[in-house]
């Protein structure tokens, strides 16, 4: 009989002891049961052959997973109990900014009356939401010292993308067919796909031995040819580059167009602004610097702020207060078009707005300061344990090397993370940027204290201690965390990516 | 002003002066002066969160559309379908909501165990073997899909049935001018695409809708047919509500299944964040975009999770990736998990047949309406598109003052011209959802009634 | 300096990994952190000592613990990733109904419309609230067949004692002195001690070798001093008592009152009702029957309806409806007076009318046959491993013995709950009821699946198959839990309740 | 009709047969027949959870009162605090909120650790050593104080200050029924307890209220006194967030604290479930009544929390336990700790003091209106009494048509004759909380204005 089908039950059990794995939704199913408790409407029955005609009737209905309420409750709660998170311990991935979000910014996006309003409702009927929109924008263009932002994109590579279409337009609207964009070896992965996408070539100029841009380099790859440059400052070694303003020059010079990759802005929010430094283009990683919580990967939002110059090319339609006072959809004059099904994603942009208007211009700043102090502080507690690939003073990460530790113990950067995780910390970035040798990029971000910093550098000391001694062990961790190391290229190989291709 | 910095002036103090600097000031001496901003943010200063809290509010108050103010009957890819408390609950466990994109599986079996099941979900939905870890919306998981075609196919031509959202088309026009891909839409009839109408021959794709965005249910026989005439792909953009009732896009012989998976648990939230479905053939796995997860075993051989066949992404594959995403909706896909596992097999069925018959028990009310008429004397399932004798935004203004939103206005969707439909401005569209009571439509139908008299 | 400060940041770590202990708020608090936000009201300040006076003002501020927002939320999340709930696993502990509580019940009682609303408002004010507690009550009196209820009592035992205040009130009103109030050996200890509350002396007696209150012996211990007897039916042993009618007649004869103690309510309910049964008087607890989570250790809620000719005597006021439809506070004749400071626990009320109209009458009966089902069949199941008490039907839970085990292995009652945490479900009672020797008591509930209960009774079996060669390891389990198992004594021997206490 | 029952007709089916039953009914067959209900609970079948949210939201509309249509000036015991977003979302954490009673501590260390830090939060905000895991509410903790000095000095006759909310005063004779104690109700004068009107010296117990319920703060050293020369105990009742700022209970010598804790995060609920607060000296510590939790370690050495003192209690000591109560308050608790946790030790004060200065800033302003006259010529922290030349509850409903909860109407609490007060019809209490705006508080004057004019 049914009764005796296991896992079904005893994944009713298990759940802070460890080292059980979690059966998945369909093996917990029993066909019969379930959880939906639809609303009665007294609409009248009808069958679906007569509504559709039977050539689209579906034969059987597909087979999902047949829960009940209790069982999919402790399904998905025992799912998180195998879950880390920012609320659970420090989680300093660099390049991450995973800050500790307030459960404020939860709250207004749990408001019916912003969340319970369909896109398609006349502007007439969605004031609140448009001018929401338009003030956020303002702040953003503030932040970042631009005229105008669209906030379509919905995470930070669409905003790349949208950046490189804007770029294109420009270009284009010049009558210029310009078809290299240069971004420097240290970049992020979205920075070169979006390139690719955006229809143009990538040059790479390659980091001088201070981690930066190397000027010379950059003047070489540059000429009439190139669209434009995409640039993070801080960089993705976490070092600002300082000669950004000769960059500029250059780039400029050359006819191009200077793209900030805004994923590390929360090092510099109030401190220095990407149109001061002669950037035409900026997207902002909303999610990570305006405290949108990253969701297990996303959602995210990725505005794209521009000059003056490029404001007209912006997708549209964008919210905009009219002449009454009241606000609604215009399209900018030579807009790219829209590079969302909708507004972007709206209820982000609203958290987002709720982080600045609590922290104010002033309390922003502080972010990026204590940011800063943060990661500095760190970097140099650690010094003598993992240097510092660059010996300079870093912005909001310290991206270490592993480089002699492994010369000297075997002990890999991989291995450090992976035995941070059994000291209950998450690991830093791995392995990126990818021209630092066994990087291990520490991103500590402003929420964390002065103690926790202390804990983890103490992790970490641990760990180094017990590379010479203990290098095997260091190579199969973590031990202590839900499963063991897990095995990649075995997933790659033998590719399992649903319960169906598992039972096959 | 409030922040959420732990730092006592003790401790900055203290930690400035472990790094032999004056104030925080000096951490970005470093600076060229030139660039650095003086006197600060143009943003005012920082205010308490029941200060924020109450200007938030006034930003509720000014939507009148807002939920439990109006009844909804707008759909076009953004549906008001029942959110139970128990998927809320589950969806907002700061364990799922705060963690980052699992790169150390050994501590983020959760998500991608979530995941995992929600790649099950979505691929049995689509009727193909495989399905991804999400992308943003179904706007650009048509581009995605576009981009799988050219890649695969080596060709830029796109034949899109203009029964495709309108502003999926816009989305797909805007990032063509990046790929170079050329966007042919196919003009409806009575709300059927006119496949015969254009050359196919050199697709590389088709991309057919179903149901349609005015609510038709076509026949995808013929596009199937032209794509494998032509050697392109078959991208079908599905409703996944209607996937529970409908033959799925894997039953249609489709190559790509993507639609707008907003339905499965996420609010209507003014447009997003949403999720974007994507399902496909083994054959085009490895030019699937974004994150997969896959099965694996860990060092003692239990059952583990872990994203996989990484070479495809941005971060391994830089210029040559299959897309540029990153950041996804996981959030929203786990959410979309969560609520399958409440609805389960009959729950969807029940959900996607009460959207029908509450579509069609309205359809034949308005339809009885002196002046209004069906678009498309086609099937539908649960939306459909009503000819008005006035501009449709016209009377969604007077029905909203009785606290309906009627559906959506055509014209907002798509340009005068567009090659659905001819009148647009008069054009409404209309969904049901299954949490419409007979005496809402009845109420809709008396309240259209005195709007076009 | 005050970065190197552990536990501090410890704590920022060891979510998932199990065995470190989390520090207390007070070892992580940092004076002058602060997470608070107030809201800018625009009122002058005043000094303290001006508006109060010196003599009343504090010297210093009464130190609590500074903590940041950030630090807060991971103290509690890790904190939450150290507790068993029902919402992780099974949790069949006897006698306390742990059922799963849908979320929607949650939700009701998230409504600012209800909780909200201040309870000194007045009636005209607080309609919906009158009107909410009136349906409840109306509900509460159709399930347990009485005439009238008062929802004031925040929980069972609350409930119990102002049963007995009513039945002293009820004699007292016909001039009659009764001074003992009959309770069986299995009652549950909230019974005896309620009665001395309630101004009586308990007298016990025995239960027959069936499980059951002894008649021959209730009768013998019915006298004119006798004001009533209190049962629980099912009772305690998770056994009908089937002579009740005769119990009934008894102690009515005797011009007592009978006492029904609805903690078992969960099993009857659209079976059986208290007042056909002969009850006089009837407390439910809400947060078992009716589904309030049981928050880990409270709230509750409980009830008491009684029948007609006690109604007068009732706590008040009472809402009621009053001649025009609408609502009002109205106290009883002879009310015996308030037992709550406000109406009860309203939210937990609001709750359990919630549960009650989802399920309507058809659903609450299924409630307790699936309960009796679930109870019945583990008890079977178990049979060979672990026997019931009393080789009889039982309802909604039942109680096993260990007796044998012990004998035989010296593996005993505790050791087996303590085991069954490591194989991840929770305990069931153990050694209650007191007349039960090495009681487990294990109440499955009605929402834990068949499969959920095969796989714990092959827990049970694992346990007890392991007893004769590891008695020695489940002497000592748990050992896979967030601590191992806990030192009572000491805890007694050397009270340490307060971090202030440690530090001594 | 809508259940959260598991089981398949087949499950059921399949362990009936394994019982050897027939139907699910055959489980009750031991039943007398003559008791057993037949035709079912006159109860209508069930409905799904929207068609009851929908009720619920009808009962919510009824309550003209609700938060958001009213600005609250209503105290009396209950406070609208600020509650943050952090704070419910930590408390209405599931593994706290679907947790038993902690009777397994090696897997509720969770809810015992959080007990234990609630524990001393309140004994620090007592000045007294100890405190409990909670009681049902204010009123009740004060019933359990009563019993506590019964039982300390095997006296009955215990004399409370008028001070003592009224309600609270009605519960502790409803108790008293029972435990054949003799409550004495001590007359305010100005709002004062006059102590010396009644001979204290067979005294059971001396209960002060601080502040008391018309909002004075009485000097306690006469009651302190009485208490210690009749050999009794001294019990305060106090309002917490009084505590932040003024001298504590222990300063005040006095033996027990009690007080209502809902101003610690628990919204206001209609009054409950809200959170009985219990400290004592450790003389009376085998007295205390409910559940302690204690610190100890597990078999490894590591610190544990537990319940401890478990001989107090019922389940243990049955009918000579120092209380009944067994299911608390835990989930107010622990809230408690985590709004306390959230206010640190600058917040509460800042909460108190603003508190004290909207109350003074608004009696300053409403006692200027002519007619409008203080109960009290006493000090007062952050509540007052007005004395009205109309009945208060008119007032009330007068302002409440504007949108104000203008307080609450003594009359409501106490009966007319009661010993605190007189003319008791037109007296209103009001409350001001530190969410209260000038814009707010100047707008409740003119109003009063206008109501009294
Ligand atoms: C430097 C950098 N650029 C771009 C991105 C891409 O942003 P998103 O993930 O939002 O698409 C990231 C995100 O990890 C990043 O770190
Ligand atoms: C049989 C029985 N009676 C009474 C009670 C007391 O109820 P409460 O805990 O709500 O005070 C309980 C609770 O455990 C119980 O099981």
């Amino acid at each position: 009989m049914a009764i005796t089908g296991l896992p079904g039950g005893r994944a009713a059990s298990v759940p802070l002891m460890g080292h059980e794995t979690e059966p998945t939704m369909f093996e917990l199913s029993v066909a019969g049961r379930s959880a939906a408790q639809l609303r009665t409407t007294g609409v009248p029955t009808r069958s679906l052959v007569d509504m559709v005609g039977a050539a689209h009737v579906k034969d059987e209905p597909v087979a999902l997973s047949d829960l009940s309420e209790r069982d999919l409750v402790g399904h998905f709660t025992r799912l998180s109990h195998r879950q880390f998170s920012v609320d659970l311990g420090a989680y300093p991935l660099g390049s991450c900014t995973m800050k500790y979000n307030p459960k404020f910014c939860d709250a207004v996006a749990a408001d019916p009356a912003l969340n319970g309003v369909h896109p398609g409702a006349p502007a007439t009927l969605t004031q609140g939401w448009l001018e929401l929109l338009v003030d956020l924008e303002e702040k953003l263009c503030a932040i970042t010292g631009m005229a105008a932002a669209t906030l379509q994109p919905a995470a930070g590579a669409a905003g790349e993308l949208t950046g490189l279409l804007l770029m294109r337009a420009y270009h284009a609207s010049r009558g210029e067919d310009r078809r290299r964009v240069i971004i420097p070896d240290s970049a992020h992965g979205t920075n070169p796909a979006s390139v690719t996408l955006g229809g143009y070539e990538v040059t790479t100029v390659p980091s001088n031995e201070r981690g930066l841009v190397d000027l010379e380099a950059l003047r070489g790859a540059l000429g009439p040819d190139v669209a434009g440059i995409m640039l993070t400052n801080p960089n993705t070694v976490g070092l600002f580059e300082e000669e950004i303003t000769e960059i500029a020059t250059a780039v400029h010079d050359a006819g191009g167009l200077l793209y900030y990759d805004g994923a590390n802005l929360n090092a510099i929010v109030g401190v220095v602004r990407p149109g001061d430094m002669g950037f035409d283009i900026v997207h902002m990683n909303l999610h990570k610097t305006f405290a949108t919580p990253h969701g297990g990967g996303g959602p995210g939002a990725g505005p794209v702020a521009v000059s003056a110059r490029l404001a007209d090319f912006l997708p549209g339609p964008k919210a905009t207060r009219v002449a009454d006072g009241t606000f609604d959809w215009v399209a900018p004059a030579q807009s790219i078009g829209r590079v969302h099904g909708w507004h972007g994603n709206a209820m982000v942009l609203a958290r987002a707005l709720a982080y600045i208007d609590v922290h104010g211009g002033d309390g922003l700043t502080r972010v990026a300061q204590h940011a800063v102090l943060n990661a500095n502080w760190l970097r140099r507690r650690l010094a003598d344990t993992l240097p510092a690939a660059y010996d300079r003073p870093c912005m909001h990460e310290a991206v270490l090397s592993a480089t002699a530790l492994k010369a000297a113990t075997g002990v890999r950067g991989l291995d450090v993370a992976k035995a941070l995780l059994d000291e209950g910390f998450h690991s830093p970035t791995v392995y990126f940027p990818l021209i630092v040798d066994e990087a291990l990029m520490f991103e500590p971000t402003e929420t964390e204290s002065p103690q926790t910093l202390e804990a983890l550098a103490q992790a970490v000391e641990r760990i180094v201690a017990r590379a010479d001694t203990e290098a095997d062990e260091l190579h199969h961790s973590p031990h202590h965390t839900p499963v063991s190391r897990v095995d990649e290229a075995r997933a790659a190989r033998h590719l399992i990516a649903t319960e169906d291709a598992a039972a096959r | 002003m409030a922040d959420y910095l732990p730092h006592t002036d003790e401790e900055v103090h203290d930690m400035l002066d472990f790094l032999g600097l004056d104030s925080l000031e000096h951490l970005f001496a470093h600076i060229p002066a030139a660039v650095r901003l003086s006197g600060g943010l143009d943003i005012e200063p920082g205010l308490s969160e029941p200060d924020v809290a109450a200007i938030f509010a006034g930003y509720g108050e000014a939507n009148a559309a807002r939920a439990n103010a109006m009844t909804c009957f707008a759909g076009a890819g953004a549906y008001d379908h029942e959110v139970p408390a128990v998927v809320k609950a589950l969806g907002s466990r700061s364990e799922f909501v705060t963690a980052y994109t699992p790169y150390q599986p050994e501590v983020a079996q959760g998500v991608l165990q979530a995941i995992f099941e929600y790649q099950t979900l979505i691929s049995r939905l689509a009727g193909l073997p495989i399905a991804n870890a999400s992308l943003y919306d179904g706007a650009t998981a048509l581009v995605e899909a576009l981009n799988m075609a050219g890649g695969a196919t080596k060709r830029s031509r796109m034949y899109v049935s203009a029964g495709v959202h309108p502003h999926w088309r816009a989305v797909a026009r805007t990032f063509a001018a990046g790929t170079g891909h050329e966007i042919v839409e196919v003009p409806l009839v009575d709300g059927l695409t006119q496949w015969g109408s254009v050359d196919t021959s050199d697709a590389a794709a088709i991309v057919a809708a179903y149901p349609n965005y005015l609510g038709v249910v076509e026949d995808l026989s013929d596009a199937r047919a032209l794509a494998s005439a032509a050697g392109g792909l078959f991208i079908v953009a599905g409703d996944p509500v209607a996937a529970g009732v409908l033959k799925s896009a894997g039953d249609w012989g489709a190559d790509v299944f993507l639609g707008e998976g907003q339905p499965f648990g996420t609010p209507l939230a003014f447009g997003g964040p949403y999720l974007g479905l994507f399902a496909c053939t083994m054959d085009q796995v490895r030019r699937l975009p974004g994150r997969i997860v896959g099965e694996t075993l860990d060092s003692n051989g239990r059952r583990s999770f872990v994203t996989t066949l990484r070479a495809r992404e941005q971060d391994i594959r830089r210029e040559k990736a299959t897309s540029n995403v990153c950041t996804n909706q996981t959030l929203m896909a786990v959410t979309a998990a969560i609520q399958l596992g409440w609805l389960g097999t009959s729950g969807l069925r029940d959900v996607a047949t009460r959207c029908a018959e509450g579509a069609h028990y309205l359809f034949d009310a308005v339809t009885a309406i002196e002046g209004v008429e069906a678009v498309s004397s086609q099937a539908f399932l649960r939306e459909f598109a009503l000819r008005l004798p006035r501009r449709a935004s016209d009377v969604i203004a007077d029905m909203a003052a009785s606290g309906v939103l009627a559906g959506v206005a055509a014209s907002t969707l798509a340009p005068a011209g567009d090659p659905s439909l001819e009148g647009i401005e008069n054009v409404l569209l209309v969904a049901v959802t299954e949490k419409r009571t007979r005496v809402e439509l009845d109420a809709y139908a008396d309240l259209l009634r005195k709007a076009v008299a």
